[in-house]
């Protein structure tokens, strides 16, 4: 359902979106059913001269049945729903598949720092490629990121992956995405963190591995020094 | 019966369908809601002191004497309150006043108490901004004596009236609350004073 | 009202301003919480207006900045919840309407009633005085998430957010003066014959209510002081490099913050149970089973809170929890809405304007009601908190509460409350007038959360994914409908004010409903009843069989 | 049923003596005090914790006369502290525990380096 709005561009993206069309299509049932009973009888008892009102308590246990029927039934519902939640969310936030690759995803105000991992696929080497509000990732490869902040609480989220979680200073968070098709997507702050929040949008670019090789390429040293740069921009224009 | 001309004292203060007068009531209200709000805070203090390893060396620095003595002073105070209850619904009014005086003394007592310990830590460097330890034990420990000084202002109050005979059923609700803050403080005194 | 106190002059002050007359305190709330939704409707306007058109001058206010913005939105809800749904539904109504419900002249302290709404008026003065202090009103949204909200560095409000956080402070400290009073009120001052389960269920939601806000709110209060304290004194309660923890605020709010929803919930729905039961001359279907599964409501309550905080960096473990809680709290409410509507079934509706409030109220609280699994559900959550699908969510669910609901019975008691009857027609074009928009504001933002927008956010042009034509005029849309509802609301005002004074007269007992305030005079006198009433029966012996009447009062011996 | 009198006026009990419970509450008191001497934790915890909970029990009970109150005061007080109880083990997961699943504090590994405050 949410596909037709957002582009399914990772692997939990499919399970959040089955989850929403079976909410919907569950709640929605009983949504149609109870609006239908109750303008049937709003329609159907309108006030006429002569026909007075019936006397229903609504105690005896007959009666009862009206609703507590129904009712067991919502409870089914319930039990059914939980477990598929349960389900979508083990796989998306509590499994940690193994990762090909890992990222550094590092919030303050009012921008996004991203550490990518050089040509030799690991963190905290001399070949680390650092941007500011610009990921780059392999399509078809399980990343792990982890996330923190520098000054207060943000929230990582990308859409088109339905991936969101909060970055809070002073913890670190890991979590886990895999891209499945190629494109750029909006990366949004999805927690107030003062005047510049609307104004630390950032751009995931999902790519193939060929394309991914080569931007590492060209940003291997002193793209990261230019990043600095255009983030102390950034800084100075959201201040003013 | 209460008339519409009737108006100054409603009929509504007179009734008790439950049984319990209605200050008395009330007061057990105020107390439940004073012990989310002190459970709040002490639970948050709990948490985070688990969490702290080395927050037991700070409260190693704690005057466990003063903070005993204190222990001391507020449970003598509530037996004072409670023979003034005692004494009211004997209906002397006098003699709970005195009762109820003596209570307000140990509130006195106590918070001369704390004064001393709190300028003193304070001098040794062990300030609110010291460590988090420190804010929480002066947040809960004023939170305290804040309710320590109220609950001393009110008894004062009901002392005068209850000297000439009057508002006696107050002396109880009063003590009740008193009974309370005492009841905090013998839980602050383990968590910020002995356990280390 | 105020007509009568032409020529009292120097009486004024002491009959409709420091009375202690639980009738005029009630009034008082309500008139305040009116205008206070004036506020936050106009404040709706502002903000809606530069999402719609980004960078205009938006009329009546002008440019939005980004930190005006926030500010705008975070008093907005502030607002909405503090100073309209509380005071309207629980202050103003139940102050109103709980002693002459259970058949007494005044709550038990009348006093401590007084001082309670001096404080909220006190802390009315406070929110509005920090819209306008240097460096602007808060704009840490209604959650006030540390560390953002704990220091001016991070904020940059140093004077709107401390004020901000003491206007609440004192509105809790209302709130609970006031909880208690109810409390106790109902419990000890209730007329003879007024046995529990004949209580109306208005009453027993104010007082579930109340007690529910008194427990809930404790933790936030003491959270509260520490934050002021992270304010005001630099300490650094939440402040993680000082060994603090951001977490622990939003626990401790969200621990209240969502009971407090309830809180508003269940007035709203006593309110339309003695609304549909009058204008369909029906006995409340299961009466003692409504009041079960709003005692259930209110437990489970206590158990659900971090479902806001699914992706804040809780343990994913807890997440199970608190998704099983939260999918369990729809049962008893699912429970109450089919009594609701089987109390319709072989009525005999009549669809005066208190009634179609009444049933748009059910109409309309299914879908936040139903929307709420979706965010319940941890897994759809992940992409949907913070989305504009909860803040469609929360409107579906406290428009209904805190307008809709408000709007019922201010059409129901209007007679008791000034002698008078309110314009039928006036009032059924505001009615069309208001819930049609109301829908075409939020359905949009149904949409555009699904399609990923997300909250708090001044403009979405800096995002190629939202800034979609398509998208830009679902905005418009909700923009523009909101401006017509703003207007209609002044067809509301009209007639209000209008029927005040000019209203045609209304007996005792316009409505030919059972409750005890129907047998006062309209409006009441001070002490409200000529004799004392007594109690025979329950509330809603519509329609008994062999009855030459089709309602049998509460008061009436045989 | 007696709505109209000043104030129902509590079937007068006869008071216990409150100079005797005040004997109990002060060797308790000493037990708090002297229970650190040993150094040992657990005793620390029971003499320290289990002891202020039985005098703030009997506080309650016989000075605040709980024992002769209609039975639901109790109700209504345990139910507040059950939900403390309730707040706590919701929280403590996050806010107690220095680490989880797939989340840790920072300051969990600063420790680990010795970097801790003090
Ligand atoms: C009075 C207001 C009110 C009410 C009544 C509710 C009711 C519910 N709310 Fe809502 N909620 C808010 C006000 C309210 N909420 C607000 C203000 C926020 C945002 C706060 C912020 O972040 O600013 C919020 C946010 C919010 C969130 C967090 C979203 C996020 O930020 O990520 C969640 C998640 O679980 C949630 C869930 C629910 C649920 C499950 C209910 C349930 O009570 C609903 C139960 C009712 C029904 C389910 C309908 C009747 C039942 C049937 C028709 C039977 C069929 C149903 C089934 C088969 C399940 N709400
Ligand atoms: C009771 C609660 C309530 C009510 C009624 C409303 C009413 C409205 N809200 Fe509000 N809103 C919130 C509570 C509420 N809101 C909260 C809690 C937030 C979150 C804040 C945050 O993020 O921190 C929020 C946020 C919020 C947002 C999200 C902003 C953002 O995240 O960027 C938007 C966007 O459109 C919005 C729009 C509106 C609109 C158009 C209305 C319109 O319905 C308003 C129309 C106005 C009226 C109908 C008033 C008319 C009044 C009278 C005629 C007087 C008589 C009144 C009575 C009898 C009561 N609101
Ligand atoms: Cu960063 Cu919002
Ligand atoms: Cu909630």
């Amino acid at each position: 359902m949410l596909e037709w709005l957002v582009p399914q561009a990772s692997t939990s993206a499919r399970d959040v979106d089955w989850l929403f069309t079976v909410i919907l299509l569950t709640v929605g049932f009983w949504f149609v059913v109870a609006q239908s009973v109750l303008f049937t009888f709003i329609f159907r008892f309108r006030r006429r001269p002569g026909v007075p009102a019936r006397y229903i308590t609504g105690e005896t246990p007959a009666e009862k049945h009206w609703i507590s029927r129904p009712h067991l039934l919502v409870i089914l519902c319930d039990v059914f729903l939980i477990a598929s939640a349960l389900w979508v969310w083990k796989t998306i936030k509590q499994d940690q598949p193994p990762a090909d690759e890992r990222v550094r995803i590092v919030a303050q105000q009012w921008a996004w720092v991203f550490v990518h991992p050089g040509l030799d696929g690991k963190l905290d080497t001399a070949d680390d490629v650092t941007t500011v509000n610009e990921l780059h990732v392999k399509t078809d490869t399980t990343y792990q990121f982890e996330l923190t902040s520098k000054d207060v609480v943000h929230s990582f989220s990308v859409p088109a992956f339905r991936l969101k979680q909060d970055a809070v200073p002073g913890r670190l968070v890991t979590g886990w995405f895999r891209p499945i098709r190629p494109g750029a997507y909006d990366i949004q702050c999805a927690e107030i963190c003062g005047i510049g929040h609307a104004l630390m949008p950032a751009r995931l670019i999902a790519e193939t591995r060929e394309q991914h090789v080569a931007w590492l390429a060209q940003h291997a040293p002193r793209a990261a020094g230019s990043a600095v740069l255009g983030l102390q921009e950034r800084a100075a224009a959201t201040q003013g | 019966m209460a008339s519409a001309h009737e108006v100054q004292v409603p009929l509504a203060t007179r009734r008790s369908a439950t049984g319990i007068p209605t200050g008395r009531l009330a007061v057990w209200w105020v107390l439940a809601s004073e012990i989310v709000i002190f459970g709040g805070l002490l639970a948050s203090y709990i948490m985070l002191r688990l969490h702290h390893p080395h927050w037991h060396e700070e409260a190693a620095h704690t005057n466990v004497w003063a903070g005993g003595f204190n222990t001391f002073v507020l449970l003598t105070s509530s037996l004072f309150a409670v023979l003034g209850h005692q004494a009211a619904e004997e209906e002397d009014g006098p003699r709970a006043a005195r009762f109820l005086r003596l209570t307000v003394g140990g509130g006195l007592v106590f918070l001369i108490v704390k004064a001393f310990e709190w300028t003193n830590e304070i001098q040794h460097g062990f300030t609110i901004y010291r460590d988090l330890f420190w804010t929480y034990y002066y947040t809960a420990t004023g939170l305290h004596g804040l309710h320590v000084l109220v609950g001393m202002i009110v008894l004062w109050i009901v002392a005068r009236d209850a000297a000439c005979g009057k508002h006696l059923h107050r002396v109880e609700l009063i003590g009740i609350y008193w009974h309370f803050v005492d009841a905090v403080w013998i839980f602050l005194f383990p968590l910020f004073y002995i356990a280390r | 009202m105020a007509s009568e106190t032409t020529g009292k002059q120097q009486s004024f002050w002491s009959r409709y301003v420091f009375s202690t007359d639980h009738k005029v305190i009630g009034l008082q709330y309500l008139f305040t919480g009116m205008f206070m939704a004036l506020v936050g409707g106009f404040l709706a306007y502002v903000f809606r207006m530069q999402l719609a058109f980004p960078g205009m001058s938006v009329p009546l206010y002008g440019v939005v900045t980004p930190n005006e913005y926030n500010a705008l939105v975070t008093n907005h809800g502030t607002i909405m919840i503090f100073w309209v749904a509380m005071p309207v539904l629980i202050a103003g109504l139940g102050n109103y309407l709980i002693p002459l419900m259970i058949g007494c002249d005044d709550m038990v302290f009348p006093r401590l009633n007084r001082l309670s709404y001096q404080i909220f008026f006190l802390s009315t003065v406070v929110i509005l005085v920090s819209l306008f202090v240097p460096g602007g009103g808060f704009g840490g949204a209604w959650t006030a998430y540390p560390p953002l909200s704990a220091s001016a560095q991070y904020n940059h409000t140093p004077y709107g957010a401390p004020l901000w956080l003491i206007a609440v402070a004192l509105e809790f400290v209302a709130f609970l003066l006031g909880g208690i009073n109810f409390i106790t009120t109902v419990m000890n001052a209730r007329a003879p014959g007024m046995t529990p389960w004949r209580i109306p269920i208005f009453v027993w939601m104010v007082v579930i209510a109340s007690v529910v806000f008194m427990a809930s709110v404790g933790p936030l209060v003491a959270g509260a002081v520490m934050l002021l304290f992270d304010q005001l004194l630099g300490t650094h309660f939440y402040d993680p490099k000082a060994g603090g923890d951001p977490l622990l605020w939003q626990h401790l709010f969200w621990f209240f913050g969502h009971p407090e929803v309830y809180v508003v919930l269940l007035p709203a729905l006593g309110v339309v149970a003695e609304v549909i039961t009058v204008f369909a001359r029906k006995k409340l279907f299961a009466y003692k089973t409504i009041l079960y599964t709003s005692f259930a409501t209110g437990i489970i309550s206590f158990f659900v809170w971090a479902h806001h905080q699914f992706v804040a960096g809780i343990d994913p473990r807890m997440a199970h929890l608190f998704t099983i809680t939260t999918l369990i709290i729809s049962i008893p409410i699912a429970e109450m809405t089919f009594a609701f509507i089987a109390t319709l079934y072989g009525g005999s509706i009549e669809l005066r304007t208190p009634m179609l409030w009444a049933l748009a109220f059910i109409a309309e609280f299914l879908i936040g009601g139903v929307t709420g699994i979706f965010l319940g559900a941890n897994a759809t959550d992940i992409y949907l908190h913070d989305s504009y699908f909860v803040v469609a969510h929360f409107h579906y669910t406290f428009f209904p509460i805190a307008i809709i609901a408000a709007f019922a019975a201010l059409t129901y008691w209007f007679p008791k409350m000034f002698g008078r009857h309110m314009n039928e027609t006036l009032g059924k074009i505001h009615f069309w007038g208001t819930i049609i928009p109301f829908n075409l504001i939020f359905i949009p933002l149904f949409v555009l959360g699904a399609a990923g927008q997300h909250r708090r956010i001044y403009s979405y042009e800096h995002f190629s994914q939202l800034f979609t034509p398509g998208l830009q005029s679902l905005r418009v849309l909700a923009t523009s409908a909101l401006v017509v509802m703003l207007l209609v609301q002044l067809v509301f005002l009209y007639n209000f004010f209008r029927s005040v004074w000019r209203g045609e007269k209304a007996e005792e007992n316009p409505w030919k409903a059972n409750t005890l305030e129907w047998l006062a005079p309209s409006p009441p006198p001070h002490g409200n009843f000529a004799t004392m009433p007594s109690v025979y029966r329950g509330p809603y012996e519509y329609s008994v069989p062999g009855r030459p009447l089709d309602f049998w009062p509460q008061y009436a011996a045989d | 049923m007696s709505t109209e009198e000043r104030s129902a006026p509590r079937e007068h009990t006869p008071h216990p003596n409150y100079l005797a419970v005040y004997g109990v509450l002060l060797s308790l008191f000493a037990i708090s005090v002297a229970g650190p001497l040993w150094g040992m934790w657990w005793l620390t915890l029971i003499t320290a914790f289990g002891v202020a909970v039985v005098k703030a029990t009997m506080v309650a009970a016989y000075f605040m006369h709980l024992n002769v109150e209609r039975r639901y005061i109790w109700y209504v007080l345990l139910i507040m502290l059950g939900f403390m109880l309730v707040l706590f083990a919701g929280v403590a997961p996050d806010v107690l525990a220095r680490s989880g699943q797939n989340w840790q504090h920072l300051r969990a590994v600063q420790d680990a380096h010795g970097a801790a405050r003090h």
